[in-house]
Parts: structure tokens; C-alpha cells; sequence
């Protein structure tokens, strides 16, 4: 990472900044329960919930593979690809708590060869790319660490 | 089979798929009048025009009713245009039917032409739409259509055994199909290690197992049973639609479909014994009085090649995971009891947004009259088509003649 | 007032006019949930959405009805996504209304919002779109919107003796209507020299003679006179909708309108006796088997205060060149025989287009229902709503209790 | 107009480059004889005419105000504005043989003031703007030369 680069998320609010161990932000109903990502501060999707707000709540770091694939060729803007293009990996991972699947891409490095549904994945974030003075970190799925709560 | 929410299709037409490169309304004027010469309609005396919008193509293209009634001719016929991404010709059929339904008019063109940009789609408006899941889907992930495509095609393989070749035989089969069709695009005939040698796309999904996109359109003319019997003097062996499923999801949408970033939450409501694409056909189902056993032939949305096999599960050819058996036993192959995409699919057409869901009811239209040379399925008399639009638009059409 | 193809308006709701900046979607949900709470309907109840579209907010936007659905929840209800440029609210409840009486769905949601971007409008879809009328009046001409606007203000001016205090005055009288209207954008007085002071854009029209560009949503809950039975008890006071007019020309249009470069030519079809402006009313009147001099006010579409009294003439309150005596002798403000733009109209509300059509609906059934508070048109019992959407789209309904 | 750049229409096809006497080009139906400006080759938009071939045909160079304006601001892009910007007039002209009314700029230097309702106009080539290379041609409405055949 540079030392010089302002380091800021792809896109607002929707995991925190730490390093370690970050989370998803997702919406909670206070009413019904349920819960919502990306995050939204209003409109439960529960239709047979009236309520209107929504709060933010961390989503579970762990979650298994429903589904998985690998970008061979540079998706089109507004994906910022790096020069040379270095295809890499998406999961969606059910979040067993939340009854959520969600889409991320998955750490550099880890290719879709290494994947199966099933497999236990963390929450890590990583560096999407980089513009003259910022670094942009993205939330990225990798094998759960041995030990870790989802590999139990 | 007749009942009093049928309407008749007194006649269909395309402009042949291609990759043209024309201003898209050219395309829809020759759909149009292939469609009112088939009916033997005069366009002065059609009282609705349907149209599907294209979202690419600027302002006519988002007023495509008004744009190719102003093209024919203003001749007083009242418009409507919609929008439902790639189920836009069903929501325009699904118009025209309710207006003739609510006797509104009698007879009604529906049309949708569309010219296509090279490569991935990207999301349409420009700038930095941060509130809109088309955007953050490509900024945040990088998620192309293909993604979606792909983590359905993985899934059938690591849960039900599909095969690289599965997905190629779909391919290979289509690529016969519609050999002979004089509206498709790609006419040549595919064989496996056409599609094994192709490029990975998106894993496991290679160039040959994913739909193109194309110029195209299709149009149709449709009617009240009166009118059809006052046009032809019987409605005889005419084709009917017995069944416009337009169906959108029920919460919790708990399959993760393009282009959400997350599926709905199972944690409160549990998820539909029914998923919602297994909900689409079935309601068509359901509207005609008729089930999957009384299909002769059906035109199913094969984006890829893995996808078609997931709609044999979702219009009810066979249960959740047995639609490779399916396939292997030539069941969906002309000849079979019951063949999928014998015009050939996406896979020789490629996509034409709102074009597709018509031209798959125009195919059903010629199977059931005798007219599809060279892809005819024998005796066929009751057809469906099954489609998705993005951000929930399921579309199913039943005829039957 | 009763026939067997009323439908009922059982709520309606708005978020308020402005120029707030923020997602379209949520405008919608204030003005869902308001038409929900006003109708007494849950969400969940709901079986169709129709969807006027937005085509300047991405794809959310394209798909109206599915956005909505959506973001309310999934409730499994049906969805459609309109649009007809101004007029998009009126094809959408145009769409509800054939669905409901053709017996496809008992109570639908109609729904449009939008944030609009600063100054004029410009053609949508960027890049050279030579095949594109609406760039070409751009790129060729430099023709906006207010340049149409102005013509048919000039012609008012040199044909019929109208003056710059005439369309002043409209403007004075729509800002007093529109004063105590909690969604309207714009309420402050104005008078004769204020609209006089202001700059011309296009001449004649200065800026206050000319509508804002604004975000805005509005949402009514329509149904069955069934349901509408069934859920009040009875049907004694509801307001129903008697007409949907959505009216395109009839060959030749001979009245230059925007986005056209040129009218059709009339050298060999003559021009309709009744022009395409003044069918549009004329089509709703007709529906509802009453004339102008049964109504007892109108919501009409003033993008400029000119405009305003070209429609006393096309929904006939007037002859033609008359509008300006009619005008002058204060029938059309409240307290006159027949109040337009009650509401405040455009001049207080400015342009949120997918809202607009909807919008003028529910000013008529809060006029109807005495609930006008500030802006009352006492003893109201029918109105009628007049709008006109690029590419030959004209709507006019008519609302009676 | 400068002598290095190459003279160009700002759309193709909707004029004739005569600069002394310019017409607009229309599209005529050979089966019913109606007119189409803009001009297009394919589908006669008379709705009891059938046809669906348009033949090239130039129109009358005379006719009379149906209306007009002014632009006293920029209009947005496409539209090429000058700078600084100078207010022009537009005219909606009545072309009486045709049956048409076709809008367009009105000369430089003719303002709305300067126009009426019925009077007598004539088509006009000016220059819309220029880049490093071209000179952009565009069709403009004058006021009739005394003595033209519009204004006999
Ligand atoms: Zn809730
Ligand atoms: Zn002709």
C-alpha cells in the first residue's frame, strides 16, 4: 500500500474501515426484523412490514459459497480495471444469520479454481484500484481462516 | 381449446437478427409490415400499437409505440410504451391484450426492434449513479450479465454434476435448430469442441455458451375473437394466446438475480416452497387451465447455455436437477417429445431486448400453423415461451391453436 | 354519474414539489404511502403496479413499476412501466385501468417521481445521434422546449391580439390558486410586473411565463367498483375516473409540436376538421358522455402561461382566439365558472414529468372531495385533467364523484 | 467565411449547398405525391398509402411565417453556441405547395422584432459555427428579396 495514498472506500457506508476484521453494513427492521444489503436507512422490503426505518447493523464475517465465478476479461466501466488486466474471482455467500446471499468479488489471488459451493468464506477488504492520490479498498470473500467462527 | 380470455394472433413478422448497425426503426417497420401483411391487416386499420421501448437508442426508442406509429403513418391508433428489460415484448403483449380484454379496441400491432452496442452491456444514464444497483453492480464488483449467467451455471456443477459438454450439447443443439431459420443470426452448426475450444468468459462459462447481443425485431398482430371472426369468417385453427404470465417476484426474492447485489432476507419470511422463476410459467400454467404435460414445444431464454437447462426446472419439463438427463435423452431436441428453442434459441439470434419475448411467441405462431421449414416440430399445438427481464420481470406466453 | 367502465380512485398522495436532489425512489415511497394511508389499502393488498417512467435517473428509472415494487417490498403484485414523456401518467393509469376491467387485477398502484436536472432539457443518450429527432432539433436548430412554447405564444399574439399582461395574468392567477397548496413548489404572489420584470428566454416568454424543472412524486390507489364495494361498504362520494383519453394525431399533424422539425404535409390528406390538440379533451368527453359545459374545473399542462390558454380552446371552455376574453373575465380563477389550475398547475409546481399527468388527478379528486383546503372550487363535482406528452402522446381524464 | 476551412452541412442531406439559391431537400411519395421533411428514403407516413419508397425532392424555397421566436439564451449541446452567445431568431415557415411547415434558424442579424405571422420568407444558407477544420453549413429563413416569387 502507499504511504502517500488517502485510503477510502469504493462506495459509502456499506463496510467498515477495519483492516482486521471488517464487517458488512447492512439495514435492520426494528420492527419486523429483517435485514437489508447494500444498506438503506428507510423502506423495509418486508412487504407485510409498514415500517420505515431501517438501521444499520453489521452483518456476519462469515458465510458459505452458494455460488461462484472468474472474470477472464475486464468488465466495462464503472469497474476501474487494472492495467495489465488480472482476472480474479466473485462469490456469493449466504450468510447463514441473516438468511442473505450476497456478491462480492473475492481476494486477489484466489481464483475460481480454488472455489466450490459450500466452502466457508470470511469478509477482507482489499485495494480495488488507485487513482493519484487515493486508494480504493473494496470488501472481498476469502477461504475462512482455520479456526475462524464459519470453519468451526 | 377456447375460452373467453383468449386473444388471436392473426399475424407475426421479423426483421432477420444481425448485427446491422442500422437506425433501429428500420428494423421495426419491416417486422410491422411483415406482421400486417400476415394478418392481412391494413396498418390504417389497426386501433392499439404495443411497443417495446429500447433504453439505447435515445428518445424514440423510449417511445417506441408513438415512434412506429408516427413511422407507419399517424393513423389515429392509440399507443402505449414499456419497459421490462428483456420480458418488455410480453409486458407490451400483456397491454394490448388487457386493452382488447377491457374492449378498448379490437386489433392491436405489437412491436419491438432494437439496435445493439458491441461487447458487455454496460449500465446506461452516465456519471456516477450511486443509487443505482445497475451502477454499483458494475463499479463495486464488476458484475457483467455473464457473472450471473456464470454463478448459475457453476452451481449446476457443483450440485448436480453438469458438465462442460452438458452446457456445450445445449449449444450444439440450438446451432441445429435453427440451421434453416431465415430470421436467425448465427447459422452454422456448432459442434462440442467448437464450444470447449471457445474462450472462458466468465468461469465456467465460455464465448460459445453465452448469447450475443444483436439488431433485430419482431412484431405481431392481435385481435379480439370477434374481430377475428368478422376479419377470416371463422377463427378455425387460429392461434390463440391462452396465457400472458407477467409475474414478479414475491418477497423474499431469495435467489440472488441480476443485478442485485444481495438476495432479499430469509431470516423473517422464509423463502417461497415456489422460487420465483419455478412461479412464472406456472401462472401462465395456471391461466390457460393447462399444465407442463400439455406442451408440444417451448421457447426458453437461454442468455447461456447453462440457463436453458435451469428453465426445463423452471417451466416444469422435469424437476430441480434433472434437466442434463433431460437434455442427454433428446427429449428437447426436434424429434423429442418435446423440443426447447427450435428456432434456435438465443444462441442462433442473440439478444434483441425488446424484441425477444415477441419473436419467441412469433416461432410458437409458425410451429403451430406448419410454417417452420427446415425446424418444424410435427403435430405441435400448444406452445410456451419463458423469458426474464432484469429487476424482476418474469414473462411467460401460452398459444395454442 | 355511473357506468360499467368507472373505476374507482380510492387514495391519492404526493411528495412535495422541489428542488431537492435526492434519488427518485424516495419521492415515489412518500407519495405510495400516502395514497396507501388515503386509500386505506395495505401494500401488501396491492395487485399491480403501473409505473410511469423516468428516463434520466438510470436504469431504476426505465423500470418504474419493478423500482417501486421493490423498494415497497415484493408483494408479488404484477408490474408495468410506461412511459409518454409528460403524458407517462396517464398511460400508466391507463394501464391500470384496462387491466382492472379486463378482470386481470382488482386494485393497482399508479405511481410516477423524478429529479430533474438544472436548465433545460437536452436529448438524452449522448453522442451523435443524427438519426434521433430529438437531438437533431438540438444540434440543427437549437429548438428547446421553450422555443415551442413561444411559438404558439407568438401566434396568440399576432393572430389574436394576446399581449405579454395576458399571459402575465395567468401567471398571477395560477400563483394565487397555488399559495396555500402544501405541494406546491413555488408560492409566492406574484404580480403583472414581476412576470414583466423577469428575463425573456424565448421571446415572447419570459422566465416567469416559462415552467421550472423540479422533483416531485405523486401515487394514486385505483380499483374495481367491486372492491371499492367491498372495501368501503358502499360507493356513495367516491371519486371515479370516467375517461382516460390517450390520443395520438391522426395523419396529417398538421400543427407543428414539439420535438418535430416539420408538421406532416397536408397536400394531399387535408388537415382534420378538429386538430390533434382538440381531440384530445374531446376523447375523454366523449368516454364519459358529457361536454365542456359539464365540467366544473381543469387541471391543464401551462408549461408556459401562453399554453395555458391555447388549452381553454382545445378542452373547450372557448372558441378559438377566445381564451384571452375568458381569461380576462376571471372565469378560470377560483370563484369563476369554471377555475383552471385550481392546484396552482405548473406555475407553482414546475415540470417532475412521470408525476405530472398523476399529479393534475389527484388536485381533481382533492377538489372533489372538498378537501382543496385554501383552493377550494366550491361544489365541484367533475373535472377534467388536460396534458400533452412529446411524440403525439395526449392525455385528458376525467374524474366525477 | 475563412479560406482554409472545408465547407461542410451540419446534418447531411437536408439541403441542396447552392449557396444562392439553396432548397431544402424533402422525400416525396411516388404513389400518393405527399411530402416528408426531414427528408427519409423508406415508408410514406400518409397511414392509407402503403408505399415504402420516398423519392429525394427539393421544396419550395418561399413561404410564409406560421410563427417564430427568439433564443435569447444558449441553447445546451448539441447545439454549437457561439461565444460570446448571440441571440437569433427561429421561424416556423409555411411552405403552400407542400403543405408543410418547417422550422429552422432565421438568418443572422434578423431578429424576432424584425418578423411577423404570414410574412413572406425565404431559405437561406449561413454558417452555424466552425471548428479547426470545417465550416458548419446550416439552412436559415430570410425575409423575402422584393421581387422574389413569394413576394409577388
Ligand atoms: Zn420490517
Ligand atoms: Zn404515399
Amino acid at each position: 500500500m502507499s504511504e502517500t495514498l488517502s485510503r477510502v472506500p469504493i462506495i459509502d457506508g456499506w463496510f467498515t474501515d477495519d483492516i482486521d476484521a471488517p464487517t458488512l453494513i447492512g439495514a435492520k427492521c426494528s420492527q419486523c426484523g429483517t435485514f437489508v444489503f447494500p444498506p438503506r436507512s428507510s423502506d423495509c422490503p418486508n412487504p407485510n412490514c409498514d415500517s420505515i426505518t431501517l438501521d444499520p447493523t453489521p452483518l456476519s464475517r462469515f458465510g458459505r459459497i452458494w455460488s461462484y465465478t472468474e472474470n477472464c476479461y475486464a468488465p466495462p466501466l464503472p469497474y476501474v480495471a487494472a492495467e495489465p488486466y488480472e482476472p480474479y474471482a466473485l462469490a456469493a455467500v449466504e450468510l447463514a444469520a441473516e438468511g442473505l446471499v450476497v456478491l462480492g468479488r473475492v481476494a486477489t489471488g484466489v481464483r475460481a479454481v480454488d472455489l466450490k459451493v459450500g466452502m466457508e468464506m470470511q469478509l477482507e477488504l482489499d485495494v480495488s484500484h488507485r487513482d493519484a492520490d487515493h486508494e480504493y479498498m473494496v470488501y472481498v470473500w476469502a477461504p475462512a481462516t482455520p479456526g475462524s467462527e464459519a470453519a468451526q | 381449446m377456447s375460452n373467453d380470455r383468449d386473444i388471436a394472433i392473426l399475424g407475426v413478422g421479423m426483421h432477420p437478427w444481425g448485427k446491422w448497425g442500422h437506425d433501429f426503426t428500420e428494423y421495426g417497420m419491416v417486422a410491422a409490415r411483415a406482421a400486417l401483411a400476415d394478418a392481412q391487416v391494413q396498418w390504417k386499420d389497426i386501433q392499439y400499437v404495443a411497443g417495446a421501448d429500447t433504453i439505447r437508442n435515445g428518445y424514440p426508442g423510449f417511445v417506441a409505440g408513438a415512434t412506429f406509429a408516427q413511422k407507419l403513418g399517424w393513423n389515429g391508433a392509440r399507443v402505449s410504451s414499456s419497459y421490462a428489460a428483456c420480458a418488455s415484448g410480453a409486458m407490451a403483449l400483456d397491454s394490448a391484450r388487457a386493452q382488447i380484454l377491457a374492449g378498448f379496441c379490437d386489433v392491436a400491432l405489437v412491436i419491438g426492434a432494437d439496435t445493439t452496442p458491441k461487447g458487455f452491456f454496460a449500465p446506461v444514464g452516465g456519471g456516477d449513479r450511486k443509487h443505482d444497483p445497475d451502477w454499483q453492480r458494475f463499479h463495486v464488483l464488476g458484475a457483467t450479465n455473464p457473472v450471473y449467467f456464470a454463478l448459475f451455471a457453476r452451481r449446476r456443477m457443483d450440485m448436480y454434476g453438469a458438465t462442460a459438454e452438458d452446457f456445450a450439447q445445449v449449444k450444439v443443439k440450438n446451432s441445429r435448430h435453427g440451421l434453416n431459420n431465415p430470421n436467425a443470426r448465427f447459422r452454422k452448426e456448432n459442434v462440442i469442441a467448437d464450444v470447449l475450444n471457445s474462450p472462458i468468459v466468465s468461469d465456467p462459462l465460455r464465448l460459445l455458451d453465452i448469447c450475443a447481443t444483436s439488431d433485430g425485431a419482431a412484431a405481431m398482430v392481435v385481435c379480439s375473437m370477434d374481430f377475428a371472426r368478422k376479419h377470416l369468417g371463422n377463427t378455425d385453427g387460429l392461434c390463440r394466446v391462452k396465457a400472458v404470465g407477467t409475474v414478479a417476484p414475491t418477497y423474499p426474492q431469495s435467489v440472488l438475480e441480476l443485478p442485485d447485489i444481495a438476495s432479499d432476507s430469509t431470516a423473517v419470511v422464509p423463502a417461497p416452497a415456489r422460487k420465483w422463476k419455478d412461479t412464472i410459467a406456472f401462472a401462465a400454467y395456471e391461466q390457460a387451465g393447462i399444465g407442463p404435460e400439455d406442451i408440444d414445444l417451448a421457447e426458453v431464454y437461454d442468455l447461456s447455455t447453462a440457463l436453458e437447462l435451469d428453465w426445463y426446472e423452471h417451466i416444469g419439463l422435469c424437476a430441480e436437477g434433472e434437466a442434463e438427463g433431460l437434455l442427454r435423452s433428446g427429449v428437447t431436441t426436434i424429434g423429442g417429445r418435446v423440443p426447447v428453442n427450435a428456432s434456435g434459441g438465443l444462441a442462433c439470434f442473440g439478444e434483441a431486448i425488446p424484441a425477444q419475448a415477441i419473436s419467441q411467441v412469433c416461432e410458437l405462431v409458425w410451429q403451430l400453423r406448419g410454417q417452420a421449414t427446415g425446424r418444424q416440430v410435427e403435430g405441435a399445438r400448444v406452445g410456451i415461451t419463458a423469458n426474464q427481464g432484469l429487476f424482476g420481470h418474469g414473462s411467460s406466453v401460452i398459444v395454442a391453436r
